[in-house]
């Protein structure tokens, strides 16, 4: 097995809140791990600490190791530009930039450096392509993003995600507000992508968890209760409240 | 572009930011600098007292009182208070509960344009109005308290409207509702509910509009006739701090000079304590 | 006996309405007056020529081109500071002690008067830094004078930009400038601008500071350094001279009419902007 | 927003340029006076005439008082200040040139029938001890008098020559130029005061003070005493420049502009 991402005594405060508790983990390379769990149980503080976006928050402790590739991401000379980068983040509310469909994907890579027409042009079809969205919106590039539906927008913000060429891609409960026809559609997006990249999704959603991922991850209270591949914790938890959540039971 | 450079380009960028956000205090300090520096040196030479309570203005021969201009400046700001405030707050008081949409959206911003007329223009419209109305009707020169009064309560109804208004506008929903649920009618309700509870904003709206009529020149210029002496009544003619300074400056030399700049320390004091009193007034409401 | 609380009710809306509608007269009789014993010496001629005899016959040109040079420059000088300090405030720091020292800078700023302000220039620039009554005197004066308006609209219009734009930008891997410079100032654009015209607005009306900083020379200021007079001064001076009440009433009119357009637009562009928010 | 500001700056700028008025500015004749409000106006026009003959020449005339004039002049900020006061001890290594006389009138508004005051009813009114009109033989109202502000040389001039020693009263009212005093005279029927002598025209009436009128031939023959001289002032001989445009206001066309403004020329020709 391959890990790309690993924590080790992972705990993060806010004042004198303990959002995660010591959390060890390990995400293998070309999969799609799964964090599920109730809210508050500090599955985005980890997505957040992934790619740095904690770094908004004020009063924040962390404690423990978190690297990628073997290469701690937690210390102050870290570059967080470049780091996230390397990550990429598709949020829970489709957030498209108020400019076109075309200036949404090229933004990352403009902000790369790459500026030449043709360059762009190819990264923005092959994004759309492997974001499933290719097709709907090939003839209206220079459209406003806004002007999208929700499913669009949301495969949309996977795609300029994609155009990043990251190595991660972290997606915090991306289907919340879609209709079942787009979640299928990303999921499928999500399944082609898994080849290349290492995929987290985060998920209320039990159901998508077990549809979609290779790994999944339960949390609760800030702390990781089990991991395990899918197809053990759906069908053989180790621990009771997994098994309890899983049928619906709290959360 | 490495990431060492991107690094160091936020770096100076950041650095660039402060530098201009001090521009403010910098200029602050530099303006309090030069005024006291230019003013403060009479009131060693002259006498605190003999300039702030001196009733003499007569800087080529040596006297320095501007205690009739600072009664002056207050008399001509609590004057344009009275005029102004009751229309302010009563214009304040239809926008904000009173008036429907369509009306409010012509009226606000045609209140707001008031504050765009120069004040030179007011200035002028006083002296070929006001000061001949008074004179023909009330009595005597016209250039006088009244009529510098009149023109300042006008030039201050933008300021006092619009911060009224905002504290009214921000007195939450529910207690209008609370209250014509219970019955009270629109009047009622905005005298007992409403009103008492943008208290502190109106009061800064008020104050505010001091500031304005404090620091107003050019216009009193035109219409207060400038004598040195505390008036005696509204219809006689009178010099605030402001006008004394605009007056004089360009022909004044050595002491006459530094006295002016001695006025505009008076001047610059009086306007710090309003403005501190009306940061008082509006923080003491964002805590409450 | 008691008054019927419905009945008083009806009274105090009316009287409100009353006033508020007086008020409102003013601004209409004022624009009035202006317009009718101004329109008539108001022509496309007195705008372009140059003044005759102190300004009693002629047009007012050199007059508009200095108020324009004015205002144009402070802008200039002032945009970059306003602009620069509301981004600090608002993305480069946190609330702090700092910030509350640099915002009652600014409050402070925005409350002197006028006449403080050309206290200041004179001695300052006029004298110290031996610039004498000239454009550029008269337009760092301004920019210091309007500063405290850019300020705080930009601060207004950049802190009304969702959160979530920046945070998207940032997870793109952009830097904080970047996020600054291509999202969140084109999203905030509508209202930098507002601030901007409303300055504009102040530095074309105002006498007080500019007549002891730019001087009154009636001619067209050929550089930074010459003196001039803005249609303000050249309005006061021809009204309170007495020079001529013609020419004084048509220069108030390209005065007024100026910034009520200049206000007007800067309303409009705003409105936009609360329209694109709510 | 920024560079569109600027380019329409420039082009503006580049419109200016291409003006009449500001084409001397890339020549050399330039000459920078400033001071005294009263001697301001005057001086504007005889520039705006000098400036016809001579279009290489540009003068630039700032008002501002008689000190800022000399004050500015000694600075060498300005090649000639403007004064209509006699300089003080500590200014005298200025050297001064007369350009003309200027008598100072007693004015009121042209509906006032009052046509002859003393000195000492002047002096009266002045120092607040003479309040009414009905006490000169008019109605049974207050005098609106009119003073000019501190520092002005017409106000010096006034005190020495008209006030012999009395201060003039708190109550009187001041206004900061000729123009702003005539204009209260102009419009207010119970108004007095005192303005330069090239300022009156028929929207204010002068009177006879102790029966002479004030008319050039009367300062003359030295019979009406209120008379104070506007000087020009340089620091050090006058350079090619400045001395040009001296030269011009002593010369023929000069003084008999100045006389057409009523002044009193300082040459016959």
């Amino acid at each position: 097995m391959n890990v790309k991402i690993r924590t080790e005594k992972l705990t993060v405060r806010f004042g004198n809140n303990e959002a995660l508790k010591g959390v060890d983990l390990d995400v293998c390379k070309n999969s799609i791990t799964g964090f599920m769990g109730p809210a508050g149980s500090g599955k985005s503080t980890l997505i957040s600490l992934i790619n740095r976006m904690i770094d908004f928050e004020d009063g924040v402790r962390i404690e423990g190791g978190l690297s990628i590739d073997g290469e701690d991401i937690l210390g102050t000379s870290v570059d967080v530009v470049g780091l996230r980068r390397r990550v990429g983040t598709v949020f829970a509310v489709p957030l498209p930039l108020p400019r076109s469909i075309f200036e949404n994907i090229a933004y990352g890579p403009r902000l790369k450096g790459i500026n030449k027409k043709s360059d762009l042009d190819d990264i923005v079809e092959e994004s759309l392509k492997k974001a499933v969205l290719w097709s709907e919106v090939c003839d209206r590039l220079h459209v406003s993003a806004l002007k999208l539906s929700g499913g669009q927008q949301q495969r949309l913000c996977l795609a300029r995600t994609l155009a990043l060429r990251p190595e991660i891609i972290l997606l915090d409960e991306p289907c919340s507000g879609l209709d079942p026809i787009s979640t299928a559609k990303i999921e499928e997006a999500l399944n082609e992508l898994k080849k290349d990249y290492t995929i987290i999704l985060v998920s209320n959603n039990t159901k998508q968890i077990a549809r979609a991922c290779d790994f999944a991850a339960f949390f609760y209270m800030g702390t990781l209760v089990e991991f395990d591949q899918t197809e053990k914790i759906f069908t053989n938890p180790r621990v009771k409240q997994t098994e309890d959540y899983i049928q619906g039971k709290f959360g | 572009m490495s990431s060492k450079t991107a690094v160091l380009k936020e770096r100076i960028i950041k650095q660039v930011l402060t530098v201009f956000a001090f521009s403010s205090i910098l200029f602050l300090f530099l303006i309090f600098a030069f005024i006291l520096v230019e003013g403060l040196p009479l009131f060693y030479k002259a006498g605190v007292n003999s300039i702030i309570f001196g009733m003499k203005w007569a800087p080529t021969k040596g006297f320095f009182g501007i205690f009739p201009m600072i009664v002056s400046s207050f008399l001509v700001t609590f004057g344009a208070l009275i005029i102004g405030a009751p229309l302010g707050l009563g214009c304040a008081v239809y926008l904000a509960e009173y008036a429907g949409k369509r009306q409010k959206m012509f009226l606000k911003p045609a209140l707001e344009l008031l504050a765009g007329i120069p004040s030179v223009v007011y200035g002028f419209l006083g002296v070929l109005y006001i000061v001949p109305f008074i004179r023909n009707f009330v009595g005597g020169s016209g250039f006088s308290l009244l009529a510098t009064s009149i023109v300042l309560g006008v030039m201050i109804l933008p300021t006092v409207i619009s911060i009224s208004y905002d504290a009214l506008m921000s007195v939450p929903r529910s207690y209008r509702e609370g209250a014509l649920a219970m019955g009270s009618t629109k009047w009622q309700t905005t005298w007992r509910v409403v009103i008492p509870s943008g208290k502190s904003g109106i009061l800064a709206s008020c104050i505010l509009g001091m500031g304005r009529a404090v620091g107003e020149t050019m216009a009193v210029i035109m219409v207060a006739g400038n004598a040195l002496k505390i008036p005696g009544s509204v219809l006689d003619p009178l010099r605030t701090l402001t006008s004394n300074i605009a007056l004089e400056l360009s022909y004044a030399s050595g002491d006459h000079r530094m006295g002016l700049f001695s006025t505009g320390v008076v001047l610059l004091s009086i306007i710090m304590v309003l403005n501190y009193f009306a940061n008082v007034v509006i923080r003491r409401k964002v805590i409450k | 006996m008691r008054v019927n609380p419905r009945f008083t009710d009806a009274l105090v809306r009316h009287f409100l309405n009353l006033q508020a509608y007086f008020t409102v007269g003013l601004l209409v009789v004022i624009v009035f007056i202006i317009f009718i014993k101004g329109i008539s010496n108001c022509s496309l001629s007195f705008m372009l020529t140059y003044p005759e005899d102190m300004g009693r016959h002629g047009g007012i040109f050199p007059a508009i081109m200095g108020t324009v040079f004015l205002a144009a420059l402070s802008i200039v000088f002032a945009t970059p500071l306003g602009l620069g300090t509301a981004i600090y405030l608002t993305e480069y720091t946190r609330e702090s002690r700092l910030t509350t020292i640099i915002r009652f800078g600014v409050e402070s700023l925005a409350g002197i008067p006028s006449i403080i302000y050309g206290l200041f220039g004179f001695i300052f620039f006029v004298i110290k830094l031996g610039m004498g009554w000239s454009l550029l005197s008269g337009a760092l004066t301004m920019t210091i004078m309007i500063l405290p308006t850019i300020i705080r609209t930009s601060e207004e219009a950049i802190k009304a930009v969702p959160r979530n734009l920046r945070i998207v930008s940032h997870s793109l891997g952009a830097t904080k400038w970047e996020t600054t410079v291509k999202v969140v100032l084109p999203s905030a654009a509508p209202g930098i601008l507002t601030g901007i015209m409303l300055s504009i607005g102040r530095a074309v009306g105002e006498t007080a500071a500019v007549i002891f900083t730019m001087g009154s020379s009636l001619r067209l200021p050929a550089s930074l350094m010459d003196s001039g007079r803005t249609m303000a001064v050249h309005f006061y001076i021809l009204a309170r001279e007495g020079i001529s009440m013609e020419k004084a009433y048509a220069t108030a009119l390209v005065l007024v009419v100026s910034i009520l357009a200049i206000n007007i637009l800067a309303y409009y562009t705003m409105n936009r902007v609360i329209a694109k928010y709510s | 927003m920024r560079a569109l500001l600027m380019l329409a700056g420039l082009c503006l700028c580049a419109a200016a340029c291409g003006s009449p008025g500001s084409q001397g500015a890339s020549g050399k004749h330039v000459v920078d006076i400033a001071g005294s409000t009263s001697v301001m106006p005057f001086t504007e026009k005889l520039a705006e005439h000098f400036m016809l003959e001579q279009p290489t020449f540009v003068i630039n005339v700032q008002s501002g008082g008689s000190t800022a004039g000399i004050q500015a002049c000694i600075n060498k900020t300005v090649e000639i200040g403007m004064s209509s006061r006699e300089l003080k001890p500590d200014e005298e290594k200025l050297d001064e040139i007369t350009i003309c006389l200027d008598g100072i009138a007693m004015v009121v508004h042209p509906e006032n029938p009052v046509a002859n005051l003393t000195l000492c009813q002047i002096q009266d009114i002045f120092s607040g001890t003479l309040k009414n009109w009905k006490d000169l033989g008019w109605v049974d109202r207050q005098i609106d008098a009119v003073t000019r502000e501190e520092g002005s040389g017409t106000r010096g001039a006034f005190e020495e020559l008209v006030m012999g020693g009395r201060e003039i009263d708190d109550g009187i009212m001041v206004q900061d130029s000729n123009g702003s005093v005539k204009e209260v005279v102009a419009t207010d029927p119970y108004a007095i005061g005192y303005v330069s002598l090239g300022m009156i025209d028929k929207r204010v009436s002068a009177v006879t003070i102790d029966g002479v009128r004030p008319v050039a031939e009367a300062i003359k023959n030295k019979q009406y005493k209120i008379v104070r001289p506007f000087l020009y002032l340089t620091n050090g001989t006058p350079g090619g420049d400045t001395r040009a445009f001296i030269d011009y206001v002593l010369s023929k066309d000069g003084q008999m502009l100045l006389k057409k403004e009523g002044l009193i020329p300082v040459y016959e020709f």
